[in-house]
């Protein structure tokens, strides 16, 4: 039955997946255009090419350190809604230790930008942490309080104070410590056609690290193993002698600083610039991430790379089609809502399930 | 600082908080978190401009508003009172699905996924001038503000009156508490809880058609976070009209300085953070002790 | 018994995952009665009640009221039919009046659509005064004593016109005096015509007040005696299926040194008040001292001081003599102090780990469970694996989850826990409350063991004849303070009864306060301070 | 209008890439949206737009029409320079052209790509003379979107017109906002506009994208005026907008289509101003009531004044 339980799990969220495909397909469907051929288009985009299988990673990479974000502090019991102003906090301060840090060799800015864009998201996720731990008040309100916040003042910062001389756009200069190289060139190397222009970044990797060390740290340590007794039942985590309120705070760094590394690929990969505003709600997809990964780290990686697949055949579906792109944030939004409620649904197929074998065994018994 | 321009600039930003936070306080109150506000806002926005603008009247807009942020405060209903999935998951998928299908059907109607047209805005209430000084005076007193401003205050009223001294009230108080003990009386918490869901999403909705109306026009995304705003009113508030009422009136009074502010030296970013500095502050300070109904998230 | 029975049913099937908690059951009971419901935790009394009320909808059964049938009813249906139910757990709404409470679902009406409150409160104060109730209609429950709480769910029942009244465990919670006063309550409840099902696990109560038993064992009737016809060690066979030993053998206590000094503690609770005042005792090495009072008086704030989890005030706590006052719960459990907590899915278990993971709790920082921060899952499996050998815990699986233990289960295994790390001093909060007669026999054994081997033991219990049968020594508590003490043996069930209501003379600091203001129950989370006395 | 087939490229096609705001912002985007369809008219050729959603969108929807074989694409803003240098490099034969381009200090562009700028200051320098002639309190409000230097630039030049014509005059500054939502935001800019009409301004110059549909709005509302940016706004509350301040990025984007139709397409910035009449000032049915001879003579001066050098506007 444990095996039945897991397998379901498992199932769940594909299922909802492929209803919340059929959903959108109907949506096409009512406008009066073919789903086949808008959904032919969207994968082609994701799959079409080694150009697109890029993208995909591309555009999932800073959705996994966002889910991270998200789940970690789920298994502290919190609710980080905060991911956004903590990516943007995290970016700056990377940013901001790549422009002073202008000739340093690679091999040291790359780990000292990385640093810096944990200790960034980490500090600003403190906040909501200590005022959540002191005072008790709800670390969702104050996330969201914080995103407002953070925006505006690495708004204030890259406008006012960092901006690139004679520019217009409301970006720093160019940072050149600390550049992360692109996987074309590697990949290529190895006989894989990825194109030169990719944005495909060694960002990935640290993605691909930051979700094995969330399990680590939530798995095989004995911080991690206080986390989660906080999040699973704080009382008996107190009684125990766990200090609750540190470990809270502890919880919404280390949630905070995944959530910093977004920077890793934004500023250190990709664009090698802070640019103002240039999130557009990373760390809200995050929430939606975290959620389909059912808050574990390897469910992060898979939903991470759902979304990258969409965002990217999102793009192909609204270059060269009449069907915009916001089709596909319904699809995630109905794809969430589909599986929470697929997994109730579960859940109480499970407990039926179990409610006949006891009543059988009953039965046998008498 | 005390200029009458920014108090009226004060109430009319506070208006469409206070209907969202009133929907919030019926919501929460039932025991159903609803952090969907700042969709359903959205969502009464759209279904009032879309409305308005086929019909002309926008006061149909506003019974649209209504219509529309119960029909997605529904799906809010379903997916966890029926469901019982968690409420915060469910209010966060329903602000995606409200951002993205109001921007999917702004494309279809008007073809730009961005703005809508202009529409018809709500008339000012009034006495016709030919009437004389009495009209004038009485036109100074209900002409002033557009007429969903009145009727959110009134709104205040009601939901303070049905909250505290009616049946329904009681019982959706109750449930917010004690649900097993409301349904050892006799009456249905499911019934409760869609209730209370369903008015918070009647009340955002009509927020949302302020919000629209107001403006003569949907643009993606107008919500801007007012949602969550009046979600920090509504505790704020202490789950009380009248105190959600004063929690929304100080934002909006916040953001109208800020605005009024303006130009005088103070960077124009930090004057935007008022606001959210201002809730969180208060939060530290006020309502960190503020009790929230004792059932609330939990599924029944 | 002129008619038919007040109440029928016949063959009701009940099932929940892993358990069948109804199997079959018939159940009559007269009209005119009073019929007592007895059985073991997890007999499946409440779920019948449960049944009969409309709560939970049974597999299978038909029921009948004052020869009417019941079908696929809700609570609103048993309602209208005359009957009312006062729940295990009370259904109360802390933060409304007790008029508002009574009143709700049921309001009268001004104007069609206002509340009448007038009318609310008088109906509330005429109920009260015919029973002598003396409730304040406008006073909120989270203000009331759970004896006071108790007649609010009896005046709702009344309210709302029932004449069958169920009472799940209605004595539990109450004091030896507000039994008694319940009791005339009952008895003038049935003289005026009505019908009262009530459940107890208290045989005298039984004996005492039922007309009629019916007896039950893992969800089936395991018979229907008349009460004047039968003896408390019937019942118990009948309940149990086999002769039940109600004495715990015990070897004369052999105190060593002093282990705990507890010195004029006092803890401040919720809104400023004053929870424990002047607490000041010892318990030395090798003896059980036992605290026995209603609960809310104190007793759950004290064990949360001396284990950490609340600061103290004012006074100090010492540990084979290291001041421990108002140190961290880690400090004091690694100086040797264990916790078995009253509530055990809210403050012994994480019930989303596993059972190896449930006992490292605690120790999970420390070597073998942990080395440099790195947690070594194979030393919490072995060492899991043992104490499910050495405890008899069932399933036999380090890597089952906690919550799908029995209650009873969990409880050992919070025992084994907590024993296993050989403290100096054990802190026992209602090591019982709700396991079977199996598991208490365990636990008992286990805590005399404790003490025999050495190490200090304070028991607290609401279940006197607990601590009559381990304590060496009693301590009463009620305001917040000790209102007396006496040698384990020297001392009646009454007489204890009588200081725990705090009427007992000899200078007890509560003295002369009617039961009715004792402080409310704590509730699980410790944020529920009683009502300081003075 | 799509082609999702690279292979059928028989007709010329243009692919339009939106700013923040987007279609529909009945000012900016508009303004490039109404020169793309004029052309598609006059030239029969093919056009696709899209508004990217994420910031990495932009280069890569860029790359996405460019490989498609698209022959001319045209980024609406200055948020596309980056992506468009990045990309214009890569495809030496699709034309590119960016509006507002943001050139870097020493930069040469690519002979593919053509940046256009506008010298917005110097119209708004003339609806600033227009608005201090037409005010009766002598008080002035400006409404910026986003607090960025390219908005200051209306600003800067607005404030230098009403000064020319009143030394003495005052001008009530505000911004909507710090994030590109602060172009769409129609709510706060009415409320910004309602706050300076009520402390006596009476003519409010908006430079904020859809936003300033709000502060349209607040002027017909309380009967004072607002001038309108970017497209010829006039008509959207005719009596209540004074002028409109008019880029004429549907021009410039017509002329790139035509150029790239008929092979003179020239890399290069390429810099608008009142000469060129790629910025100008509306008068039309709406408001000429509302601009007296007087006005009208006082502008044109203005006017020619900056085209012959003797008045240099500012630009912040
Ligand atoms: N909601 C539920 N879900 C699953 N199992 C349940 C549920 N309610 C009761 N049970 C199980 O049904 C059985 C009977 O429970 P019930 O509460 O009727 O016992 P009881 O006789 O009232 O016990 P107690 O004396 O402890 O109150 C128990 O094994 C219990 O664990
Ligand atoms: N509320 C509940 N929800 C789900 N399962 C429950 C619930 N209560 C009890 N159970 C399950 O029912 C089974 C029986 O529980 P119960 O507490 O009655 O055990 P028990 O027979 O009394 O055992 P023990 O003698 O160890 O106390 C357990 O396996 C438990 O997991
Ligand atoms: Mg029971
Ligand atoms: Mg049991």
């Amino acid at each position: 039955m444990v095996r039945w339980n897991r397998l379901a799990g498992v199932l769940s969220p594909l299922v909802a997946v492929a209803a919340a495909f059929l959903v959108g397909g109907l949506v096409v469907l009512a406008i009066g255009e073919s789903p086949i051929r808008i959904y032919a288009i969207l994968f082609r985009g994701a799959f079409g090419s080694v150009d697109g299988v890029g993208h995909v990673l591309f555009n999932a990479c800073p959705l996994i350190f966002a889910g991270l974000a998200v789940a970690f502090a789920f298994r502290a019991g919190l609710f980080n809604i905060g991911g956004e102003g903590q990516l943007y906090i995290g970016s700056f301060v990377c940013a901001w230790a790549g422009l002073a840090l202008v000739g340093v060799p690679a091999w040291i800015a790359i780990p000292l930008l990385i640093l810096a864009a944990a200790a960034g998201g980490g500090l600003w996720a403190s906040i909501p942490g200590v005022l959540k731990a002191r005072f008790g008040v709800h670390e969702v309100i104050n996330t969201i309080m914080m995103n407002f916040i953070a925006i505006g003042l690495t708004s204030y910062l890259v406008i006012n104070v960092f901006k690139e001389a004679g520019q217009m756009t409301p970006q720093t200069v160019e940072i050149t410590a600390g550049q992360l190289p692109r996987l074309a060139g590697p990949l290529r190397a190895i006989g894989i056609p990825l194109p030169l222009a990719n944005p495909l970044n060694a960002s990935i990797l640290i993605a691909l690290a930051a979700i094995w060390l969330a399990w680590f740290i939530l798995y095989r340590t004995t911080f991690g193993y206080e986390v989660r007794a906080v999040g699973l039942n704080p009382q008996a985590a107190e009684n125990a002698g766990i200090n609750v309120r540190r470990t809270i705070v502890l919880a919404m760094v280390v949630s905070g600083a995944f959530a910093g590394l977004v920077a890793t690929n934004e500023i250190m990969g990709f664009r090698h610039r802070f640019l103002d505003n240039f999130s557009s709600g990373l760390g809200f997809m995050g929430i939606a991430v975290a959620l389909l990964g059912k808050n574990t780290p390897v469910g992060v990686l898979f939903a991470a790379l759902l979304f990258g697949v969409l965002n990217t055949g999102a793009l192909e579906v609204d270059v060269f089609t009449d069907v915009p792109r916001e089709l596909i944030l319904v699809l995630q939004a109905v794809t969430i809502i589909l599986v929470v409620v697929g997994n109730e649904v579960l859940a109480r197929k499970l407990r039926a399930r179990e409610a006949r074998v006891a009543l059988e065994a009953a039965g046998e018994a008498s | 600082m005390f200029e009458l321009v920014v108090l009226d600039s004060a109430l009319r930003m506070a208006t469409p908080l206070i209907f969202a936070a009133l929907g919030g306080i019926f919501s929460e109150r039932s025991g159903v978190i609803n952090i969907a506000l700042e969709g359903i806002l959205l969502t009464g926005a759209f279904a009032s401009v879309v409305v308005t603008y086929y019909t002309g009247d926008p006061w149909a807009g506003a019974f649209a508003g209504v219509f529309a942020g119960m029909l997605i405060s529904l799906i809010h209903a379903i997916v966890s009172i029926v469901f019982r999935a968690d409420q915060i998951v469910s209010g966060v998928a329903i602000n995606l699905l409200a951002m993205g299908a109001t921007q999917f059907l702004t494309w279809i109607i008007w073809g730009s996924s961005a703005n809508s047209p202009p529409v018809q805005g709500m008339a000012h209430w009034g006495l016709p001038e030919s009437w004389g000084a009495i009209a004038r005076g009485v036109n100074a007193v209900i002409g002033h503000y557009p007429p969903l401003v009145y009727i959110a205050l009134a709104s205040v009223v009601v939901a303070q009156v049905v909250l505290f001294r009616t049946p329904f009230g009681l019982r959706l108080r109750a449930t917010g508490e004690h649900p097993e003990a409301v349904d050892t009386l006799g009456v249905s918490v499911v019934r409760m809880r869609f209730s209370g869901v369903l008015l918070s999403g009647a009340l955002a909705g009509l927020g949302g058609a302020f919000l629209a109306l107001n403006t003569h026009q949907f643009v993606k995304n107008m919500s801007a976070g007012r949602g969550y705003i009046a979600l920090a009113a509504m505790i704020f508030g202490k789950w009380n009209p009248i105190g959600a009422l004063g929690a929304c009136l100080l934002f909006g009074y916040a953001e109208a300085v800020q605005m009024g502010l303006q130009g005088r030296d103070v960077p124009t970013q930090f004057v935007q953070m008022i606001p959210y500095v201002l809730t969180m502050v208060a939060l530290v300070g006020v309502i960190g002790r503020a009790r929230p109904p004792a059932a609330i998230g939990k599924p029944y | 018994m002129a008619g038919g029975p007040a109440i029928e049913m016949r063959g009701i099937t009940k099932r929940y995952p892993r358990v069948v908690a109804n199997d079959r059951v018939d159940l009559e009971v007269a009209d005119g009665e009073i019929h007592a419901i007895v059985g073991e935790n997890g007999a499946g009394k409440s779920t019948l009640m449960k049944v009969l009320y409309g709560l939970t909808p049974a597999d299978a059964g038909v029921i009948r009221l004052k020869g009417k049938k019941l079908e696929k009813h809700r609570p609103a249906d048993a309602i209208r039919a005359g009957l009312g139910m006062v729940h295990q757990h009370f259904m109360l709404v802390d933060t409304l009046t007790v008029a508002e409470n009574v009143i709700l679902g049921e309001e009268p009406r001004r104007n069609g659509v206002l509340i009448d409150a007038a009318a609310a409160r008088e109906r509330v104060e005429s109920l009260s005064a015919e029973y002598g109730f003396e409730l304040d209609p406008a006073e909120y429950i989270e203000n009331l004593s759970v004896g006071l709480e108790q007649r609010v769910e009896i005046v709702k029942v009344l309210y709302r016109g029932a004449d069958v009244l169920i009472l799940d465990e209605p004595t539990g919670v109450l004091t030896p005096q507000e039994v008694k006063e319940l009791f005339v309550i009952l008895r003038a409840l049935r003289n005026s015509g009505r019908t009262i099902v009530f459940i107890t696990h208290k045989l005298d109560e039984v004996i005492e007040l039922a007309d009629r038993v019916t007896v039950m064992r893992d969800g089936r009737v395991a018979g229907v005696v008349e009460a004047s016809a039968t003896t408390k060690e019937e019942l118990a066979r009948m309940m149990v299926g086999r002769d039940v030993l109600l004495r715990v053998s015990k070897d004369v206590a052999a105190p060593g040194p002093t282990v705990l000094e507890v010195a004029g503690l006092t803890a401040v609770g919720r809104k400023g008040r004053e929870v424990l005042s002047g607490i000041d005792f010892e318990i030395r090495a090798g003896e059980v001292l036992g605290i026995a009072g209603v609960q809310g008086n104190g007793q759950t704030e004290l064990v949360e001081v001396i284990t950490g989890l609340r600061k103290a005030a004012g006074g100090r706590v010492f540990l084979n003599a290291t001041d421990i006052t108002n140190r961290s719960p880690r400090q004091i459990r690694d100086l040797g102090v264990a916790h078995v907590p009253e509530d055990r899915q809210a403050r012994g278990l994480v019930l989303g780990f596993t059972i190896a993971e449930n006992i490292a709790l605690g120790r999970h920082h420390r070597e073998p469970y942990s080395r440099h921060g790195h947690l070594r899952l194979d030393a919490m499996r072995e060492h899991a694996a043992e104490l499910i050998d050495e405890n008899d815990l069932k399933p036999r699986d380090p890597d089952a989850e906690a919550r799908h233990l029995s209650g009873g289960n969990q409880q050992k295994l919070i025992v084994a826990r907590e024993f296993d790390c050989e403290p100096s001093l054990l802190v026992a909060s209602q090591p019982t409350r709700g396991v079977d007669i199996g598991a208490i026999e365990f636990v008992h054994q286990s805590l005399l063991g404790m003490r025999d081997a050495g190490a200090a033991v304070l028991l607290v219990s609401a279940e006197l004849s607990e601590i009559m049968t381990l304590a060496d020594r009693i301590i009463v508590m009620y305001g917040g303070r000790i209102v007396a003490a006496f040698d384990g043996g020297s001392v009646s069930e009454e007489e204890l009864g009588v200081f725990m209501t705090g009427a007992g003379g000899g200078g007890g600091a509560g003295a002369g306060e009617g039961a009715g203001e004792a402080g409310r129950a704590g509730t699980p989370d410790g944020t529920g301070a009683p009502e300081a006395m003075h | 209008n799509t082609g999702d087939d690279a292979t059928e490229v028989d007709a010329f096609r243009v692919g339009m890439v939106f700013d923040v705001g987007g279609k529909g912002d009945k000012s900016f985007n508009d303004s490039a949206y109404r020169g793309l369809l004029r052309a598609a008219d006059d030239f029969e050729v093919e056009h696709t737009e899209f508004e990217p959603g994420q910031d990495a969108d932009r280069e890569t929807g860029l790359r996405k029409l460019a490989q498609a074989g698209y022959d001319v694409i045209i980024g609406v803003g200055f948020l596309f320079s980056e992506a468009m240098r990045n990309v214009a490099v890569d495809y030496p034969d699709v034309n590119f052209a960016c509006v507002d381009f943001d050139v870097r200090p020493g930069e040469t562009l690519p002979p593919n790509l053509a940046g256009l700028r506008f010298r917005e200051e110097e119209g708004s320098f003339l609806v600033g003379v227009l608005a201090a002639m037409y005010s009766k309190t002598g008080r002035l409000g400006f409404v910026g979107g986003m607090d960025i230097p390219l908005i200051h630039k209306f600003e800067a030049g607005y404030v230098a017109g009403a000064r020319y014509v009143d030394p003495g005059i005052s001008t009530t500054v505000a911004y909507a906002g710090t994030t590109p939502q602060a172009f769409a935001d129609p709510a706060r800019g009415k409320e910004l506009a309602l706050l300076q009409f009520g402390r006596g301004v009476d003519v409010i110059y908006h430079a904020s994208g859809s936003t300033g549909n709000g502060v349209i709005e607040a002027a017909k509302e309380v009967g004072k005026t607002a001038i309108g940016v970017d497209s010829n706004q006039n008509y959207m509350a005719p009596g209540n907008v004074l002028t409109s301040m008019v880029k004429k990025v549907d021009n410039a984007v017509y002329m790139t289509v035509q150029a790239a139709l008929e092979g003179t397409f020239e890399g290069g910035l390429r810099e608008f101003g009142l000469e060129d009449e790629g910025i100008g000032y509306a008068v039309d049915q709406y408001n000429e009531d509302l601009i007296t001879d007087e006005m009208l003579a006082k502008v044109e001066e203005a006017k020619a004044a900056i085209v012959a050098g003797e008045i240099v506007v500012p630009k912040r």
